[in-house]
């Protein structure tokens, strides 16, 4: 279905993204080890906000199931990590991940709004709740032990690979048809299913291809934590992040999720840092500053949600019109 | 539109790495004037009350009563405890960088544990790794005698989840064959890695003993409405009944215990009997509950402690982990004066000798010398298994009648 | 066993469906999706606690105290803080994103606080524990309280809704804010006045489910969620949708519990939370929408 | 009039609730013709077009195009058998420009352009449609007829056999609405064979072959727009009983 359009302007972000991965990569030489996990988390964010806002984003379906795939992630390499050499490990990750978002995909692209919102929230209890149930009743034994020989440099560079496959994914799907029956379901479902786009099939796929990304982040971090559970493999904390860093950044362009993890992840880490007691407070009164006194960062949402003044899908072409709201 | 908002993304980015830069950067290790301790633990999050209850107010109070003193005695200096805290948000991840941060930002002489298996689990390797000692407080594994193996300097302090279930089910198997308790136990357990395992080590203990098990159910982690399970379990005529749940449903087993007026002979409830919220809100009722922990507060050491303890933080302490968690402060401390140097190595060494003279006795980080069966007597949780440690006090059998609310 | 399952489960019921009403009120009239809500329930029980432990006010006298503090309270929140977004907001969807993020921001601040004044421990406290028996079961009689309440709460506010003239204002702004203004309803005051009653009805579920649940600083998103499913189960804005909501997911708790595995109620739940939606998308009692 | 039928519908009964929209409707679509479809407000006609272009599935009856039966089949399904529509309030893509609108027709049918393939068509029928001068004009800036433009292009650009136009012509004032009349004459000549649901008295007469009339779900009259225009039944159901 993809057929894409080799161009000047396609090939020159490419090598752009390129020379910048590959002087990323080497981060790890140049850096301590505090960093190294700071960089992490960045990158590991900018995975799953950029992964939520390529379905999220076109469709305005605000999915709280970040968590779920990612949290399958996590426990396939708990259950195999030690069975299976790593790789084959993240392909079985990756294929845990489609089945289970064909699965929900199917079953809850037809609800809306809020609706989908708790739903997908519902979904993450459900299915932690069936793990619980699961590794307590048949495996006996809850709360899986990782002892991998996974450096952190390794997960580093895992995750920056897995992100530039998921920019380069993102960035050939914005020039390509799927990308382009996306961005008329999100201007008008009605009009796309009348043009001979099955809107079903174009969401699912992206629900999955953005699960997939999702649930790969969560293999590649699992070993970082030594021990998982349900509870911390499937922490509600982790969807909410997500939906809130993207939608800070702007979830219809391709980079925008990136420009709201990279603040947000550092502010977190400054208020971490410098607030252990008030960590709450300082965090609540940041998020109320940028909803009221920023509503630059709100503005965005606005368009983005409902308004009138859409921009342009991530990474279509400019559009001409640039209106203020 | 597309420009203002880029602008302002990056200013605010712009602003936040100066701000980070300045904060993180600012607190450079200074020379040795100061002892640098350093933890991250669960100040919000699911992880809070646990942490809350067995381990901050014992880290606070530490330092505060160290400092109060002049300082750790190295050598024939004083030097003063500095502390650096973060709150993990019960999140493994933040755990991991916040460990990274203490090691290699904040350069600290010492890290104290997170609070549960899973952070502390996550936090192993790299405590190792920087060759900090690890003085993991509150995480019960079967896997622990593993683990200190793997990681050389890891201290398990509250063992592994079998050793708890097999010291009650000797415990019971004696009641049995003095003919005071049937062979019926009803068990039940939070579904949570701790949970899971006592009751599997339970179920394997009670079974060798020739008990019963009429009963033998998880219930979900956060449940506290347990009325149901309590009217099941009523029925089956178990004189004994187990719990190894965490407090909020250790507190509804006992309400809904109350209510239907279920009082089996031995009733034994997981984490949370022996914190002081239990007596406060059960009252004369929590007489002849038995539950794991316990203290001796005929020792003067003990009691002692826990006065300071109510002084420090307002309440008691818990009688399980707190008690354990404070030998394990003491046994650090008195590390660092042997060693009579801040040098790592050589605290590490001294940790690993043992010998310290704490609130436990003679104590050696990773001994299992606490008690494993508590029972509430007269506001007091006591210690009576193993029957084997000094002070061990005989059980109040059967469990007195509830009184039922006020 | 099975009356017992069946009497206990509807008093579970009953205390979902107390603590759901007040947002599906919040939700359904005045468009805020307050997630909030449940740190607003703790704040109750924290309330209750101090009163029952430091006055010795018992807390079903407490609540004549907190309805009205907790009534003035949400008046304000929805005045100082909600309203600038309300007006600021082109649609619907705008206003929700905005509430989301504004009330998400809340409520790390209402726990931040209630964190430094009380700490991360588990509270609770002795009251009203004591058995009644009904039909042979032996239930608590502060599960009964909140049971009754709930009970009176939802058909009371289903007939103000129906049969009065304020409800009829409240029910025309929660089904179109434009038109309602066209017929002389104040909507402005409409959704202030649903935020605070639903703020109340917040606080009433706080101090109730506060006298037979251990509670912590950080359990208000517990109450949150809970009070979510509930809701859109029930349908958004429909008061006795989300008692009907309640119960059905207490009964079925507590049947599983009896019958089938206590590790599955949580799970039990969600399965019939998500089975709802697939049949019937806009909840039990909702407004199909096109 | 050729004899050939395209469409065919029989048996067309669709409710909401307990309101009945469409009751029983049958009528034929010859190929080539321009067939009216009447009837005064709220009488089921949008439905009608609604259950044909597959936007509603129906709850009895048949829908037969060109020998192939598409009832309730879904709408996708059916833009690819051959019939595209436009909507009684106008549907564009506000935020892509209007080549892109015109490529969302062109993308997903079958026999697809895309690339700089599309882009010529997209172009060519902007031309066709009056629009060449807009090509990278927002379609949410055009004016309300280039709107209605836009959209029918965006519905020829999928090569149907049957257009359905849901009141295409409403709300243009008489130079535009003569414009208007030209496309769609236009649209015949070429051989398309086309629905409109329409109000204008002067569009009717000038392009519909048939009209089929409907009142409260049901038809009520079917043949020449003079006939079913004369017809007592038509008036009443117009302008109440007094009238007839």
């Amino acid at each position: 279905m993809n057929i894409v359009t080799f161009k000047s302007d396609f090939i020159k972000p490419v090598i752009l993204g390129a020379i910048i991965f590959a002087a990323l990569a080497f981060l790890p030489s140049l850096v301590d080890s505090y960093y190294m996990s700071l960089a992490i988390s960045i990158t590991s964010f900018a995975i799953l906000a950029t992964a939520w806002a390529m379905f999220s984003g076109p469709t305005r379906y605000i999915s709280l199931a970040t968590v779920v795939f990612f949290g399958i992630g996590a426990y396939t390499v708990a259950v195999l990590g030690e069975i299976l050499p790593f790789p084959v490990v993240l392909i079985c990750a990756a294929l845990a991940g489609t089945v289970l978002a064909l699965l929900v995909g199917f079953s809850t692209l037809r609800l809306a709004g809020v609706y989908f919102v708790i739903f997908t929230f519902g979904l993450t209890e459900l299915v932690r709740q069936v793990v619980s149930w699961y590794e307590v009743n048949v495996t006996r034994e809850l709360g899986r032990y990782i002892f991998l020989d996974i450096t952190q440099d390794d997960i580093y560079w895992q995750l920056l690979t897995l992100l530039a496959v998921l920019l380069l994914t993102g960035f050939i799907l914005g020039r390509s048809r799927l990308g382009f029956a996306l961005r008329i379901i999100g201007e008008d479902e009605t009009v796309a299913k009348h043009c001979g786009i099955n809107v079903t099939r174009v969401k699912v796929a992206l629900f999955v291809l953005s699960a997939v990304f999702m649930t790969l982040t969560g293999a590649i971090m699992a070993p970082r934590w030594t021990y998982i559970d349900p509870v911390i493999a499937f922490n509600p904390m982790l969807s909410f992040q997500v939906v809130i860093m993207a939608l800070l950044g702007g979830p219809r362009r391709l980079l925008g999720p990136i420009l709201g993890v990279i603040p947000l992840t550092l502010l977190f880490e400054v208020l971490t840092a410098n607030f252990p007691n008030h960590f709450s407070i300082m965090l609540g009164v940041t998020f109320m500053v940028i909803v009221y006194l920023l509503p630059g960062g709100v503005i965005g949402l606005y368009e983005k949600y409902g308004g009138p003044n859409k921009p342009s899908h991530p990474n279509g072409p400019p559009t001409t019109k640039e209106k203020t709201a | 539109m597309q420009i203002s908002s880029r602008l302002r993304i990056a200013t605010l980015a712009a602003a936040t790495t100066a701000l980070i830069g300045t904060a993180l950067l600012g607190a450079q290790a200074q020379a040795q004037d100061t002892y640098r301790i350093g933890y991250a633990i669960s100040k919000t999050g699911p992880g809070a009350p646990g942490a809350n209850t067995s381990t901050i107010p014992n880290y606070e109070m530490w330092v505060k009563e160290v400092n109060d003193a002049g300082g750790l005695k190295v050598g024939d200096k004083m030097i003063p405890i500095e502390v650096v805290e973060y709150d993990d948000r019960s999140s493994s991840e933040e755990a991991v960088r916040a460990i990274e941060r203490l090691i290699n930002q904040d350069k600290v002489d010492f890290i104290l544990s997170p609070w549960g298996t899973g952070l502390n689990l996550a936090v192993a390797p790299i405590l190792d790794r920087a060759g900090y000692a690890h003085l993991a407080g509150t995480a019960v594994s079967d896997k622990a005698p593993q683990l200190s193996k793997r990681w050389k300097n890891s201290y398990w302090l509250l063992g592994t989840g079998s050793q708890y279930a097999n010291e009650l089910a000797t415990f019971l198997d004696q009641l049995k064959s003095d003919g005071k308790i049937n062979n019926k136990v009803a068990m039940i357990a939070v579904a949570d890695g701790f949970g899971i395992e006592l009751s599997n080590a339970g179920r394997k203990a009670l079974e060798k003993h020739d008990f019963e098990l009429v009963y033998d159910k998880t219930y979900p982690l956060g449940s506290q409405d347990l009325a149901t399970i309590v009217n099941e379990i009523k029925s089956l005529g178990a004189d004994t009944f187990v719990a190894f749940s965490y407090p909020p449903g250790t507190l509804g087993l006992t309400e809904q215990a109350r209510v239907l007026n279920f009082n089996p002979k031995i009733f034994y409830a997981g984490v949370g009997t022996a914190f002081p919220l239990y007596k406060d809100r059960f009252g004369a009722d929590a007489e002849g509950v038995v539950s794991l922990g316990g203290a001796s507060e005929t020792d003067p050491k003990i009691a002692d402690y826990i006065k300071r303890h109510i002084a420090f933080a307002g309440r008691e302490p818990d009688r399980w982990a707190s008690i354990v968690n404070w030998a394990s402060l003491q046994s650090l401390q008195q590390a660092i004066e042997r060693a009579g140097s801040t040098d790592r190595d050589a605290i590490n060494a001294e940790l690993a000798k043992g010998g310290f003279d704490t609130i436990l006795g003679s104590y050696k980080p990773g001994d299992q010398n606490f008690w494993q069966v508590g029972q509430w007597q007269d506001g007091k949780f006591v210690g009576i298994a193993p029957t084997s440690m000094d002070g061990a006090q005989a059980l109040i059998f059967p469990k007195p009648d509830w009184k039922g609310a006020q | 066993m099975l009356s017992y399952a069946v009497f206990s489960g509807i008093t579970l019921g009953g205390m979902y469906a107390l603590v759901a009403m007040g947002l599906t009120l919040q939700y359904g009239v005045s468009r805020i999706m307050n997630l909030a809500y449940g740190e607003l329930v703790v704040v109750a029980s924290f309330a209750a606690f101090v009163l029952m432990t430091s006055a010795g006010i018992n807390p079903v006298i407490g609540l004549l105290i907190l309805i009205p503090a907790s009534f003035a309270l949400n008046w304000a929140i929805y005045r100082i803080l909600l309203k600038p977004l309300v007006a600021r907001a082109k649609n619907r969807g705008m206003l929700e994103v905005d509430s989301i993020l504004a009330t998400f921001g809340l409520l790390f601040i209402v726990q931040g606080v209630l964190l430094v004044w009380f700490g991360g421990n588990y509270y609770s406290y002795d009251f009203m524990n004591s058995a009644v028996n009904v039909f042979g079961a032996a239930i608590a009689a502060n599960r009964l309280v909140a049971l009754g309440f709930a009970v009176v709460i939802g058909l009371g506010f289903y007939l103000i809704l129906t049969r009065t003239r304020i409800g009829t204002a409240l029910r025309a702004v929660a089904v179109d804010p434009q038109s309602a203004r066209l017929v002389a309803i104040d909507v402005n005051f409409a959704a202030c006045f649903a935020f605070a009653l639903g703020g109340a009805m917040a606080a009433i579920g706080g101090v109730l489910v506060s006298m037979f649940l251990t509670f912590s600083t950080s359990m208000g998103v517990v109450f949150t969620m809970k009070a979510l499913i509930v809701v859109i189960m029930g349908g958004v804005g429909n008061i006795l949708g989300a008692l009907v909501a309640g119960l059905i997911l207490g009964i079925a708790e507590a049947l599983v519990a009896t019958y089938i595995d206590p590790g599955l109620t949580i799970a039990v739940t969600y399965v019939i939370f998500l089975l709802v939606l697939l049949i019937k998308p806009s909840g039990l009692f909702g407004r199909a929408t096109s | 009039m050729s004899a050939e039928i395209l469409l065919s519908v029989s048996g067309l009964h669709k409710a909401f609730g307990g309101l009945i929209a469409v009751n029983q409707m049958q009528f034929d679509v010859h190929k080539g013709e321009i067939l009216g479809l009447l009837g005064p407000n709220g009488s089921g006609k949008t439905t009608v077009m609604n259950l044909i272009s597959g936007a509603l599935p129906p709850n009895e009856g048949k829908v037969v195009l060109a020998g192939r039966d598409i009832t309730s089949l879904p709408a996708h399904t059916i833009s690819h058998a051959g019939i595209a529509r436009t909507f009684q309030l106008v549907r564009i893509l506000p935020d892509l420009d209007c080549i892109e609108n015109i490529e969302a027709g062109l993308a997903f049918r079958p026999g697809p352009l895309w690339g700089d393939a599309a882009k010529l068509a997209a172009r060519a029928l902007l031309d066709r449609i009056g629009l060449a001068d807009h090509a990278h004009t927002p379609a949410g800036d055009l004016t309300y007829i280039d709107q209605k433009r836009l959209e029918l292009g965006r519905a020829l650009a999928l090569q149907p056999k049957l257009l359905l136009l849901d009141e295409w012509l409403a709300g243009l004032n008489p130079s535009e609405l003569q414009e208007g009349i030209a496309l769609v004459r236009k649209l015949k000549s070429e051989g398309l064979t086309i629905i409109m649901v329409e109000h204008v008295m002067d569009a009717i007469r000038s392009l519909c072959d048939r009209c089929v009339v409907m009142n409260t779900g049901t038809k009520i009259a079917d043949g020449t727009p003079e006939t079913v225009l004369a017809d007592p039944e038509v008036i009443r159901a117009y302008l109440g009983d007094a009238h007839a």
